[in-house]
């Protein structure tokens, strides 16, 4: 089973009015390969999931700059003033939910449950539009699972039949957006054959990938942003 | 030093070593700066690392390690790297010592505020409520007064909260308070300050604590 | 041939290449006995792999890698390892194309029981809940009938459920079932048996397939 | 911070009434030489969590049968017929749970999380004992998490400060009660300094781990089962 294939053909399976979520926290582990080739190819009333939106022309803004982006659920704005500016014009619609609350939404979504109790929140305005039960005796949160039509994933190593690797601080959502989508598509910088991973190393397994898209590590996209240096 | 300088050195002093601690974006990070080299702590940032060491430079920054402000860094020996799950399972599990937090408001109780502006300034919570929440100790640092000079101490919050009596200290450039039993006790005055003026841009209620005040 | 031989050849006729299974203990372990070398699969063992391999032998059995049955295994090229969280997350995920389960009693509407005898055999569930309930398609190899001679599909089920409506196809040494639309029809007839003899072992409402029955 | 010590100031933490997690599935990953040493301690009336009870004479079973174990919440009993023969004649309590939730359990209950919310046993017996509520149109079992006093870990590779590295089936439940638990007490095969351990392959991060205990490789207490090999 090589889940290798082209990018073009790996997004076009990207339709207009889908669910997609993107990995990556900041430039770290965002698919900016896949993003781009998405970018290209018209797709639009995207729904999007993703840790923040990059910053103005990086990224998925690129999208939300170009009108294809329906809704961002997301955690939070970060510095991004453009986004900001088009949330406040309402020419995209953002739901906002706390990182880590997030980040397990998609963790249930994966897992085959259905949601997940917390108390994260219950004492604030975000408990005003959730359903709040009674749990143990105290005040929670019933907080739903979160899945996608489709995952666009950043991985640092893959073999062909789609195990993933990951390095540095670009892990954070991709490993967690990687079992919750009915399509998985994974750009990769190295591709090694089956068995040039080793198995206690494995941080997806190659079940949850449907598509491998080898890409290059290309600094404009990837490279260091400068004004983030010191 | 600035006021910013000032504040992050204070902080400094409640940490030692062992502990995991988490910063939050601006003021915070200038803290490890003011670390004794002999404490060794770990700093979590929630966008998947312990570890962190000092800020990295345009020769040793790598495009994949930032921390969860954006910035480039370096990490130290023992560091590890792990998903956003996991990551606020360090969060929510109880395992930082402390976070260190900025503040819109906080109440004389101890709720934070720091969060939204509604109409005006809403980028989202990120990881803040829960940080604010399930750290083990949540210290804010923060200026005394508003940029407009009304005070942050205040006896309620008219903000939306980050979360309800979580706040276990406030650290200005004027005064250090803690909060113990849902009562602001002031602990320690700048230098440069006076009871006075601390009364003065302060209206939460709180007692100072017994004897003469430590200066800081 | 045993019986148990039979049974899993024809499971094992029921997998394609580029598939992810799993195999409950017992029978099912005999199945990738039976595969065509040409068929490529992926077996998925709940205690945390997933590209098992053959039994391992005295030689290269490695003290840390079992299936979740016991016993030793290898493992093929591309093989991961993975916590019990994961592992679940590709049941409960419905990543698994089949799952192979045994059974106590089937019901004429595809209700499992698999687990418990009250009072008599209570091991607890392990996996096989999950399995039944999330698999993309479940499939029971069984005896046709009890040790005792009793029929195993039966109108309804007596003994506690795995799950309701879980179950996809059945084989056993006299015949294959599959389920669609909460009826069983019989699709295939054991070379050894006749539709007389599974209609005499056989309590649940089935439906023979149109047309003259492959045998197997 | 140093955090290796030795075996017997470890288990010396452990009290009896306590409620412990025991890691591994069958033999991989359980920590052998720990639960000897807690057998040897003479502490009782525990409540153990383990994903099942290992074979008569092996590991947990040890402790079941000589008595010092009160209840135990877990998954199944495999082929203990010992222990099974006690739950038959109430000399040990058992709590029983489907697999994936009982990691799931735990897995909330490292994640500072409440409880999670499923599909799994709705209409089954288990669903008897269990909190039912319609959740987005369908039943569901509301499953709260779980945590305890202490956790026994087996990990391949340790540093010094606590990070931990799993190998082969000796993952399972692992890396889960490492993170579930108020006091957590990892055994090791190879201790490596802070730094021996590439940060990308750090399965546990140490700041779950509050000891490391180094221990032999014995064959006696780890090596293959000559009855389950074909």
């Amino acid at each position: 089973m090589n889940k290798t294939t082209s990018i073009k053909k790996a997004v076009s399976l990207i339709q207009s009015g889908q669910t997609i979520m993107v990995g990556g926290f900041g430039n770290p582990g965002t698919p900016m390969t896949l993003l781009e080739a998405l970018l290209n190819s018209g797709v639009k009333d995207l729904v999007m999931i993703k840790n923040e939106v990059n910053e103005p022309g990086i990224g998925i803004s690129r999208l939300v700059e170009a009108g294809m982006v329906r809704k961002l659920i997301i955690s939070h704005l970060g510095l991004n003033s453009r986004v900001i500016e088009m949330m406040n014009r309402k020419e995209v619609e953002v739901e906002f939910h706390p990182q880590g609350i997030l980040a397990d939404k998609i963790r249930c979504g994966g897992a085959g449950l259905l949601g997940f109790i917390t108390d994260i929140g219950v004492d604030t305005i975000i408990a005003e539009t959730r359903e709040i039960i009674m749990f143990e005796g105290q005040k929670a949160i019933l907080e739903p699972s979160l899945r996608a039509d489709a995952a666009l994933i950043h991985s640092a190593t893959a073999d062909k039949l789609g195990n993933l690797c990951y390095t540095k601080t670009a892990f954070s959502f991709n490993p967690l957006m990687a079992q919750a989508a009915d399509l998985v598509i994974a750009e990769t910088f190295n591709l090694v054959e089956p068995g040039g991973i080793n198995p206690d190393h494995v941080h997806t397994p190659c079940v949850f990938v449907d598509h491998i898209v080898q890409v290059e590590n290309n600094q404009k996209l990837y490279g260091v942003l400068a004004h983030h240096v010191l | 030093m600035s006021y910013k300088q000032k504040i992050a050195a204070r902080a400094a002093k409640t940490i030692s070593t062992g502990m995991i601690i988490n910063l939050g974006i601006g003021l915070p990070t200038l803290i490890p700066c003011y670390l004794d080299p002999m404490v060794r702590v770990m700093i979590h940032s929630e966008n998947g690392v312990l570890g962190a060491g000092a800020a990295a430079t345009h020769e040793n920054a790598h495009p994949m390690q930032i921390d969860a402000g954006g910035g480039y860094i370096t990490v130290n020996k023992g560091a590890s790297f792990f998903d956003s799950a996991t990551s606020f399972a360090i969060v929510r599990g109880g395992r930082l010592d402390i976070a260190f937090l900025g503040a819109l408001e906080i109440s004389e109780r101890g709720d934070l505020a720091n969060w939204i502006i509604p109409g005006k300034f809403a980028p989202g919570i990120g990881g803040g409520m829960e940080l604010a929440q399930k750290a083990r100790k949540l210290i804010v640092v923060t200026s005394h007064c508003t940029k407009k000079g009304l005070p942050k101490l205040i006896p309620q919050c008219t903000l939306p909260l980050t979360a309800k009596k979580c706040v276990d200290m406030i650290i200005t450039e004027l005064a250090v308070f803690e909060v113990v039993d849902d009562e602001l006790i002031l602990i320690e005055i700048a230098r440069e300050s006076s009871l006075d003026e601390i009364r003065k841009k302060t209206t939460a209620r709180f007692k100072a604590a017994e004897g003469e005040l430590p200066a800081f």
